[in-house]
Formats: structure tokens, C-alpha cells, sequence
């Protein structure tokens, strides 16, 4: 078969449907997922093929609504309940943090929690400071849950299959941004690791770890660099919570700077992470340079297009960081 | 109800026995500002010329009106994603409004907040949301805080249908209701969340009902009669300030817009639609207002041509705004001076 | 109510008329295992033997029984830190509970979860839960899973009257109605949660009022009165299995321990205290099993006897326990092999 | 005056006190801080002096509860919200992290939010998984938000008039095992500054930066250590929001090693943002070792005394890290 293209949304919509067709067990919640078909697509046509028990529309109750998905998850449904938008998760972290998250441990291992979290997020829409969160950083921290961030088609799909697979809760990061790209995706039923990372573009002067809508821009940016003979190596983060060390670690002893970028805050988000990860590895002994972190600004994201973009890395920031980055002399 | 078309409106109900004329021309004016901002914000938002999303309240406005105009500027209202009426409502100007929109420092927000977040609290608008339901402890704690200061003032919450089945209704109006609180509570039930309609998303008829589980008076009017919104108001007014404690009001209404503007309508037919638009809350309101003598056309036509100016001028203010410089992202952050 | 002392059991009510002996002496031996349990639990809590904290519920074991002894084991039920009744309502042993408070390998939860999160899945019973409110999503959430799969099963939600004003009871119960889910509510209100009674923390005055406002039968049961209690839950049982959706049901009881072990106990009266353990529901329930004629007092002596001896077996079974390694400390956090 | 002494939450329940003495506007929130005086005895008998009104024993109701305090602040009350356990802010975050904390920026400036949360966290008391956390990294990730971490009892009464006179929302976390220690309290009101971190113990081996309750278990692991000629600089943190990176990379530039200590999960704690922050800074040139993180496991906590400290750093577990950390060569 050629190359099939569909987009991010719809390697989504293809990977539900087809999970659905093979297991009865599934089956998706969240707000304006039937006729609507999702604040942003992704659902499209299911509750038609499926109808509205399988594709169900929920009440505006975040806690609820994320709380009976891992209720029904317990007693051996495998739900997907989709965020309208990431950042209403914080109304639902109890039921995701003290209860999915820990249930299988407190319990001495009688139970697991098969619940999938789709959760829409980041900024560039307009939307403002609460609809355009980053906040993956936050169950990075919370053991017990898998956590993921796929930047490309063929990806969303596989992690998302390899999410309901997986006996254990899985948060999967959707950048809005992502929704309309394109790219090849298999038509089989496949699975994308949740645990490893992958490199993009080899390259031998830096590593770039980028998370989710990241990726693409670093590849850009490491294009433009490749035009003044700087040469990138760029790794698509993927995952989160496992973060995939090896991977990361591997890179950095080979072209011994590193840089991460990604558009959550900063402070406190997956760079610290990486860094620390390196920090205390031993690629450490091979850095050449200070780690760097291109972050989204210590704000909130604001409305103002132009603020907005001011406020989380772009091309042109990455391309002036790392420059910057294979230039410094230890 | 009004029974003869004759009654004069000192003698027909307390909504227009309790108004001066200038008070009734000023909310005729609020309604036909929150529709013409709408509209043209509607359209420049088709022409590109704004970006984000934005939330049309047309067909909404005498609740909005009805609500607010007898609050003063030491009461407090919270506003929703769907603000824009409620804003104007409480006092807003419209030009700032639309230098909001328009992401210019001289919007309400300075640019900050755009359409979801627009804010005035020198009118006591403690600013419309992005998160359905976030208003309701919000305005219960402002409340709260007029409580604890002995005021006289009151706090109301506007909320949809849709937000009553978030778990922050339920909290906020038992508080309320526990510590008995001077906040008037007002679900501007529009028959839809997004695209799910009441009766899919909630286990009663008319969210009116849910104010005896908090054993609070709950009543239900018709939202688009701005009449009726009002006497409802200034029951739960009086109350309030009297130490009587929290209310719901539930104004049945309709929006005639799409939710926003990625809204396909696929979950409502053009026929209802079409049967609400009949009931359109401005020609209703008009139409009473010479009925009983108030004004007469050519007085509401001025009211009209007002309007049509002031939301002209606005347009044209915010067109040739400010636009922020890139480095201010920081700004605001954290309260820079000691003082709050 | 009852009518006369000579009323034969089967004439009596239903609880009588529709339960084996064998099924009431196994319910009379369920309330005295919590009751004993419970106390050899506390005693060993004193001298030091566990750690944590736990939270009894002495006088609350009619509701536990009532409530559960018609479930099967593909039954839910989801319970609250105040759990060990409903635990040993559903079935569980209680040497594998002793040996979880002694944080033993052999406990229900290999010592990770202790009194708050004791949990036995072989007999339905999905967990204590240390959050107030936690366990009424999931078992909204077990009900779908069992509407999806178009069973026959029920779950059973047991919660606080502190719970009550958590948002997720009103979330949990709106979804249930709206999806006619096989889900019955139960609220044990034992007037207080933790130091605050129901009178300062709830509008209202009776929780089983609140489902109305889910469209939801709601009903009122002395929850001390096993047999009251549990014809409620006859009735609620009844209508989830046929697709008639959830119930609320409200029993109104009284913990004459404190909250937790470091209660005092300053916020009510030792008077208070006093007048509900005249009310005690074991007793209650021995007179009425004798009045009817369905036990003896032979019998009853041997209920008790048989609940001694497996209460001690199961605390020395408990002592002699596994103590966990150290480096197991990350065992379980997540499903190492791929089947759930 | 001779050195008073008092409890950590004594410092606490004066601090209050003397708040709500001097400020009509100021009043406290939380589940049974009434006649109870509170899960942990801090608020003990401030009902009996100041009243129902302004000690108010709240419906279980955390999201409301936080929220209305949000209202009250921005209203132009001066509430302080307790949570009874921190764990419980997981019901709460939309109002702390929506509301709260970006309130002012969407609102162009035109608001402060001056509201505080007290937060009785971490593990030790037997509480189990739900009952246990330490989240004050989720915190650190919020622009907007002030959080701190006092270890004494002069700086909980320092930080906690501080955090009143703030016109932002501050969180301040309050180890549960610290409640009970006692330290010099000074009786007048006073400020402890909220974004300044404090060298508790000069050295020049190794930098140890640690977070509340770990703070004193440094201090003890590096009296050990000094025993065998190993002299370590403990700096205690203080602050997460915003984290003092000077007083860090003075102290790092002088010993050239660095250890963070912390009891919350390891992954994407404050370990990871104080390593980065190194990492990123001219300190990084010092290093003569890898920067050591010693966090909680990778798990949730669990039930048993005996798994319970195994999960998180004790001094023995420090003392041994920071003795290879010295020892390592580069
Ligand atoms: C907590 C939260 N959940 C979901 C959304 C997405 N959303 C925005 S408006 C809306 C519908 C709200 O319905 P209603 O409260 O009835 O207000 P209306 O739009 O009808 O005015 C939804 C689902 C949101 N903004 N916040
Ligand atoms: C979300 C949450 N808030 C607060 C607590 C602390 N807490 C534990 S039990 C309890 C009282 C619960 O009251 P109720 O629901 O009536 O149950 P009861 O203890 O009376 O059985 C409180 C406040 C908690 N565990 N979880
Ligand atoms: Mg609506
Ligand atoms: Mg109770």
C-alpha cells in the first residue's frame, strides 16, 4: 500500500474506531463528543458508527466525568474520556491523582486502572490563559500514571492504541495545534511505545530534546542551523512519565550539549527534568556546555497574538538558543 | 402578565412603577448595546480582524439588563464565558470592549484577556470566565467578604445551564446557603451546554428545582422579558440585603448564535431556532414600552441611533489602539508595588 | 413498624419474610464481627501495636449489613475511611483486615493501603477511600461498566453526610440520573463530619431532600434498624436491575466513637453520646430476632461465641504476619505484565 | 527579652492571631478549625477569641471552600484558606490555578489576589498514599503563585505574616512533622522574606539544598559526615515560587558540588528545577561532580511504618548519598 496521509485528528478518530471495533470494552466520554464530534474534531463522526452509549456525550462535570471513567474502568470497561480542553483537568486531579494513579499500589496489586485521559492543550489559538496550558509537568510528578506527548500522526494513533492496551492509566497530550497536520499513518492496528524516544534528525553537534509541537520547530530550526554547518541531533521526547533516559543519554554523549524545548512554563516543567536526568547520569562527565532550557515565559498565556507568541519558544527563538548553545566554549 | 393594553405603567407591574423613565431608557439602551457590540464584533471577528473565539449572548440581552440595573457599582457581579451582555450590563463601555477584542493596551484587560475574560471591576464586574463554573465560588466569596465587612451590598452570579452540573454550583450554593450570604445566584438557562441540551445533561426539568436541595428560594422566569427578569431581581435584591440570604433565579432564554464560532448547529434544528428568534427580548421590551405609554417611537428610535454611534465610536477607538510590545509578556504577573 | 410481640416472623416484614435464617444469623454474625473487630482494633490501636490513624463505626453497623447482605458478589460497592463495616458487610475476613492494620504482607492490601483504603475486589468491594466524596464517581463508574456490558450487577455507593456537600455527589448523582445507572446511593448520616454537624454544614435538613434534585428517589431509614434499613435497599436493589436507575438512601445513625483517634470530642455532648448508645442497632436487632421467634438466646450466644473466637484467630493470624521488605517499596506501582 | 520558645504550629497560631488583631479584613477558612482547632491543632483556640465569623468551620467542600476564598480576596477580604491535608488541593486546583493565579495578568493588572493557602503536607504520620503527598512542585510550575516551605517555627510565623501583607495568593506547605518542633519564636510581627533561601550551616565540601522538613535531617546527616572531616553547606530552600537562584549559585561556585534533598517524588520535583537552574547558570563551570538528587521513590506512599521509610529520604539515605557525592571525582 502507499503512503496514506491523515492527520493528526483523524489518526485519533481512526485508532478509537478501530479499538472500538475490536473490544466491546471501549468506549469514549467527554463533552460534546457525539453530533458536535469534539470541541476540535476528533471524534467527528463516531456516535453515528457507534451510537450514543459508545460515544457519550457527558454533563459539564469534569470530576465526575473523569471520576466514572476510572470507576469504569475498575470493574473492566476501558474508557477514554476526553478533556475539551487540557487545562480543565484541574478539576478532575483528584480523581486522576489520589485515586487512578494510586489505586493498583494502595491495593497491593489486586487491581489495575485502564483508563485512557485524552487531553488537548497548549497554546496559539486565541484563547487565552485558561484554554492554552502546558501542564504534563504536573503528572510527570505523580507515579503510577503513564504520560505521553505525541508529535505526529502515525504516533497519536499508536500511543493511543497502545494506551488502551495498557493496564495502567495513560494521559495522552494533544497539542491543539497538531490537530489539522499531516502525515502517514498504517491502517492496521499498531503500537507506538509509551516509554521511548526517538530521534528525528541525527545529527552531531547538540542534541535538542523537544516535546509535542516542539519537534517540528526544532527540525526547523535545526534546518535553518544546518545552513550555517551547525548539525543537530533532534529527539522527539514522546514520554513523559517514563521519560526514556537512555535515549537522551546515548545523544548527549556523542555531541555533548544539550538543549530542551517545550512550550509549557519553564519553571518546574520537563527541561528541569531532562536536565537533572542528564545531570545525574553519566553523560554528565561529556557536557561540554551548560544544559539548556527554551521554555514558555514565567506567565500566564495571554490573549494578544502578539503576546501570545511572545509568550512559548518559536523558530526563530530556538534557532537564536542554539546557536548560541554550539557556540559556547566550556 | 399584562392584562390591557391600556393600563398606565405606574399602574401596570413593579418593574415599571419602581423605574424612572431615564432608568428604563438606559436599560432599552444596554439591550440594544449588548446586541449592535455582538454584531459587530460578530462581523469583524468573520473579517479576521480579531482571532481566539468569542461568545454571543444575542437573543440573551434582558436577562443580562434585567439583572444588572438596579446593582450599583459596589455590587459585584461574576460574568461567564458568555459576558459580553453582562458586562455592558454592569456598566462596561464599549470601547474598551472592543480594544479587548482587538488585543490593544487600551482594552479592559489591556490586551490580556480578550473576549473570555473581559473585566471592569471599577464597575464591580469581577470579570466573565473561561472556565464554566469558576464564576460560582467567586461570586460566593465576594459575598462572603461583603458579609464579613457588615456591607450592604451583593454579589450575583451569572451562570448557564450548562454550569449547574459542575460540582462548584453544588459547593457554592450550600456555603452560600449555610452562611447565609447576600449573593443572588442567576442561571441563564439558554437550554444548551455547547451542544448538549438539558435534558441530556441534567436529571431535572428546570435547574430552579435544585435551589430546594440548598433550601433556597428558586424561581424561573421568562428570560427574554426583561420584566419579569427584573421583579425576580429585586425580590432576590431585597432579600439579600436584608440578610435573608442567597436566591436562583433561572431565566429561560434561548441563544440564537452557535456556541462559538466552530458551531456547525448539529444538535438543534433551524425551526427552533427560527421559533425563538420570534421571541426576540429587544421588539418585546419595545413594544411595552410604548404599549404603556413610556416612550414613544421616535424616542426609541433616538435610543437606537445612540447606540449606533456609541458602538461606532467604540469600533473606530479600538481600531487605532495600542497594540502591546512583545516584551510586556511579564508584566502583571505578580503585583509589583507592596500595595494590593 | 412493628405491631404486636406474637407477630410470626414470615407475617412480620419483608426483612423477615424474605430472608433464610441462615441469612439473618449471618447478618447478626456480620454486625457483632465489625462491632468486636473494631474493638479489638482500637484496643491494639492503643497499645501501640498499629499506626496511622482509623476510624471506627461502632454503632453504625446495622446500615453496613442492611445494606449489603442482599449483594452478591459481583455486586460493587465502593466505602469510605469509615470502611471496615461495609468491608466485612461485603465478606470480607477479618484476619486479612488485621493483618493489613499491622501493615502485614498477608493483608488485603500486602500493607500498603491500611484502614483507609482496605479493599477485597474478590467479594465486589473496590476500596475504602481515603478521600471524603472519592468513592462516588467510581461507583458511578462501576455502574456504567455494568450498563455497558448490560448486566444484571448493581454498585453501591456508601458516603458521609460530610460528603454530601462535595461536589462530586452532585456531579456523581446528576450523571447516574441522566444515565439511568444501576447505582444506589448511601449516605450514612451520622450527624457529624468529623467536628461539624449537619446542621452547620448543610443547607438542609434531611440529605435524602438533595434527590430531588437528580430526579431520584431519596428516602429516609433509621439507620440503626437493620431491617428498615435494609427493605429500603430491597426496594432500590429492585428498581437499578430492571433499568430504573439510581436511589438515594439516607440512614440516620450516630458514631459513638470520635471521629478518629485524635478527637476530642468538644464539639457535642457526652449526653448526646449517651442517648444514641441506648440506640444501639446490635442489641435493637437481637430483641427483634427473639421477639419474632426467629432465635433464641442460645443461639444468639453462639453467634457471638463463633465471632470471639474468629476475631481472635484472626488477630493472632495477623501478628504473626509478613513484615515487607524495605525494597519492595516500589512493587505494584504499575502492571508489570500486560493483561489487567 | 530571653529566647521564647514555641512550636512550629504555635508560631503559626500567634501569627494568625496577631493578623487578625491588627487587621479587621483578615480572617481563616478550613474543615474543623473551629472547636476542633484543626486536623493538627495550629488554629487550636482562635475560635474562642476571635469568633465563628472569622474562624469559619467550612462544609467539606474544597474546591468551593478555596474558591470563596479567591472571591473574598479579590473582594477585599484577607482570608488564609487551611487545607486539611494538601492532598486535598488536588480538588482544588482550578480555583488555585485558574483563578487565583492568573487573575491578575488576564485582568490587565486591575486585581491582586491576596489569599493564602495553608498546606499541611508530606508523609510520616501513617496516613497512607491520600494523606501523604508533597506537591509543592505542581505549585512551582504556576506563574502567579507565591509558594514557600518555612522549616522553623520563626519562619512559619515569619512567612505566614509575610504571605498576609502579599499582595499575591502564596501557598505555604507545613511538613505535619514539623508541627510539633519547637524553635526561638520572636513575639512582635514580622516578615520572613518570601523568595530568599538561607544558608543554614556554612561549608566548602559540597552544597546541600534542602526543603522543609528535610532541612533538619541534612543538618544531622551533615553533622555525622562532619565526624569524618566532610564539611557540608546546608542551604535551606524556603522558597520554591520564585526558588532564590543566587543564594544557590554563590554556594555552588564555592564548593563545587551539589546535592538537592526533598521528600516529594523524585521526578519532577524541586530537585529537577534546582538542578537545572544550576545547570543553566555560570555556577555550572564549578561543577566537580554530578548534582545529586535525593528525592522520594517513585511511588506512592504507602501504608506500612516500615515501606513508609523507605520512600523517602532518611538521614542515613543522606548521609550515604552525600558521602559518595563528596568523594566522586570528575
Ligand atoms: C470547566 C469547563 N468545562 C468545559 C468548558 C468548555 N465549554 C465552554 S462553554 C461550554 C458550554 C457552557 O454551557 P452553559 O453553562 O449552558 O453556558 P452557555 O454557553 O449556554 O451560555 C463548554 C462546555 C469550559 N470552558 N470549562
Ligand atoms: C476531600 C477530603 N476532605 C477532607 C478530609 C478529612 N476528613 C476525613 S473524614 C472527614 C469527615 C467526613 O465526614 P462524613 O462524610 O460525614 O463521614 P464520617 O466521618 O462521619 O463517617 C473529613 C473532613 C478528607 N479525608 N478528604
Ligand atoms: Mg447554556
Ligand atoms: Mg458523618
Amino acid at each position: 500500500m502507499s503512503m496514506r496521509e491523515l492527520s493528526f485528528a483523524q489518526a485519533l478518530n481512526e485508532g478509537m474506531a478501530q479499538a472500538m471495533e475490536a473490544d466491546p470494552r471501549v468506549f469514549i466520554m467527554g463533552e460534546d463528543i457525539g453530533v458536535y464530534g469534539g470541541a476540535f474534531g476528533v471524534t467527528g463522526e463516531l456516535v453515528h458508527r457507534f451510537g450514543e452509549l459508545r460515544v457519550r456525550d457527558t454533563p459539564i462535570s469534569e470530576l465526575g466525568g473523569a471520576g466514572v471513567a476510572v470507576g469504569a474502568a475498575i470493574a473492566g470497561a476501558r474508557p477514554i474520556y476526553e478533556f475539551q480542553f487540557s487545562d480543565f483537568v484541574s478539576l478532575a486531579m483528584e480523581q486522576i491523582v489520589n485515586q487512578a494513579a494510586k489505586m493498583r499500589y494502595m491495593l497491593g496489586g489486586k487491581i489495575s486502572v485502564p483508563v485512557v485521559f485524552r487531553m488537548p492543550c497548549g497554546s496559539g489559538t486565541g484563547a487565552a490563559a485558561q484554554h492554552s496550558q502546558s501542564l504534563e509537568a504536573w503528572f510527570g510528578h505523580v507515579p503510577g500514571l503513564k504520560v505521553v506527548e505525541p508529535s505526529t500522526p502515525e504516533d497519536a494513533k499508536g500511543m493511543l492504541l497502545a494506551a488502551l492496551d495498557d493496564p495502567d492509566p495513560v494521559l495522552i497530550f494533544e497539542h491543539k495545534l497538531l490537530y489539522k497536520t499531516k502525515g502517514h499513518v498504517p491502517e492496521a492496528m499498531y503500537h507506538t511505545p509509551l516509554d521511548k524516544a526517538v530521534v528525528r534528525r541525527a545529527g552531531k553537534d547538540a542534541t535538542v530534546a523537544a516535546l509535542g509541537i516542539m519537534v517540528q520547530k526544532c527540525l526547523d530550526a535545526a534546518e535553518i542551523l544546518a545552513g550555517e554547518g551547525i548539525d543537530l541531533e533532534v529527539i522527539d521526547l514522546r514520554c513523559i512519565r517514563p521519560i526514556d533516559a537512555a535515549t537522551l543519554i546515548e545523544s548527549v554523549k556523542k555531541t555533548t550539549r544539550l538543549a530542551c524545548v517545550y512550550e509549557a512554563v519553564k519553571a518546574f516543567g520537563i527541561g528541569a527534568e531532562v536536565s537533572a536526568l542528564i545531570c545525574e547520569s553519566e553523560a554528565f562527565d561529556y557536557l561540554d556546555a551548560p544544559i539548556m532550557r527554551l521554555g514558555g515565559t514565567d506567565s500566564p498565556i495571554p490573549y494578544s497574538p502578539i503576546l501570545e507568541k511572545a509568550a512559548v519558544p518559536q523558530v526563530e527563538d530556538i534557532v537564536a538558543g542554539l546557536r548560541s548553545l554550539v557556540t559556547k566554549r566550556f | 402578565m399584562l392584562k390591557a393594553k391600556t393600563t398606565k405603567p405606574e399602574n401596570a407591574r413593579p418593574f415599571y412603577a419602581r423605574h424612572s423613565k431615564e432608568q428604563l431608557r438606559n436599560a432599552l439602551r444596554r439591550m440594544w448595546l449588548i446586541r449592535r457590540f455582538e454584531e459587530v464584533a460578530e462581523d469583524s471577528y468573520v473579517r479576521g480582524l480579531t482571532h481566539g473565539t468569542m461568545h454571543l449572548s444575542i437573543g440573551q440581552e434582558a436577562s443580562a439588563v434585567g439583572i444588572c440595573m438596579d446593582l450599583t457599582n459596589s455590587d459585584y457581579i461574576t460574568s461567564t464565558h458568555r459576558g459580553h451582555g453582562h458586562c455592558i450590563g454592569k456598566g462596561a463601555e464599549v470601547k474598551f470592549m472592543f480594544a479587548e477584542f482587538f488585543g490593544k493596551e487600551e482594552g479592559y484587560c489591556r490586551g490580556r484577556g480578550g473576549s473570555m475574560h473581559i473585566a471592569d471591576p471599577a464597575t464591580g464586574n469581577l470579570g466573565a470566565n473561561g472556565i464554566v463554573g469558576g464564576g460560582l465560588p467567586l461570586a460566593t466569596g465576594a459575598a462572603l467578604a461583603i458579609q464579613q465587612r457588615k456591607g450592604q451590598d451583593v454579589a450575583v452570579c451569572f451562570f448557564g445551564d450548562g454550569a449547574n452540573n459542575e460540582g462548584a454550583f453544588h459547593e457554592s450554593l450550600n456555603i452560600a446557603a449555610v452562611w447565609k450570604l447576600p449573593v443572588i445566584y442567576v442561571c441563564e438557562n439558554n437550554q444548551y451546554g455547547m451542544s448538549v441540551s438539558t435534558e441530556r445533561s441534567t436529571a431535572v426539568k428546570d435547574i430552579a428545582t435544585r435551589a430546594a436541595a440548598y433550601n433556597m428560594p428558586g424561581v424561573i422566569v421568562d428570560g427574554n422579558a426583561i420584566a419579569d427578569v427584573n421583579e425576580a431581581m429585586m425580590a432576590a435584591i431585597e432579600l439579600a440585603r436584608n440578610g435573608g440570604g442567597p436566591s436562583l433565579i433561572e431565566c429561560k432564554t434561548y441563544r440564537t448564535r452557535g456556541h462559538s464560532r466552530s458551531d456547525r448547529n448539529r444538535y438543534r434544528t433551524k425551526e427552533e431556532i427560527e421559533d425563538w428568534k420570534v421571541k426576540d427580548p429587544i421588539p418585546a421590551f419595545e413594544n411595552e414600552l410604548q404599549k404603556f405609554g413610556v416612550f414613544n417611537l421616535a424616542e426609541i428610535e433616538a435610543v437606537r441611533a445612540q447606540v449606533e454611534t456609541e458602538v461606532a465610536e467604540g469600533f473606530a477607538f479600538a481600531q487605532s489602539g495600542t497594540n502591546p510590545l512583545p516584551q510586556s509578556v511579564l508584566r502583571d504577573v505578580y503585583t509589583v508595588s507592596g500595595a494590593a
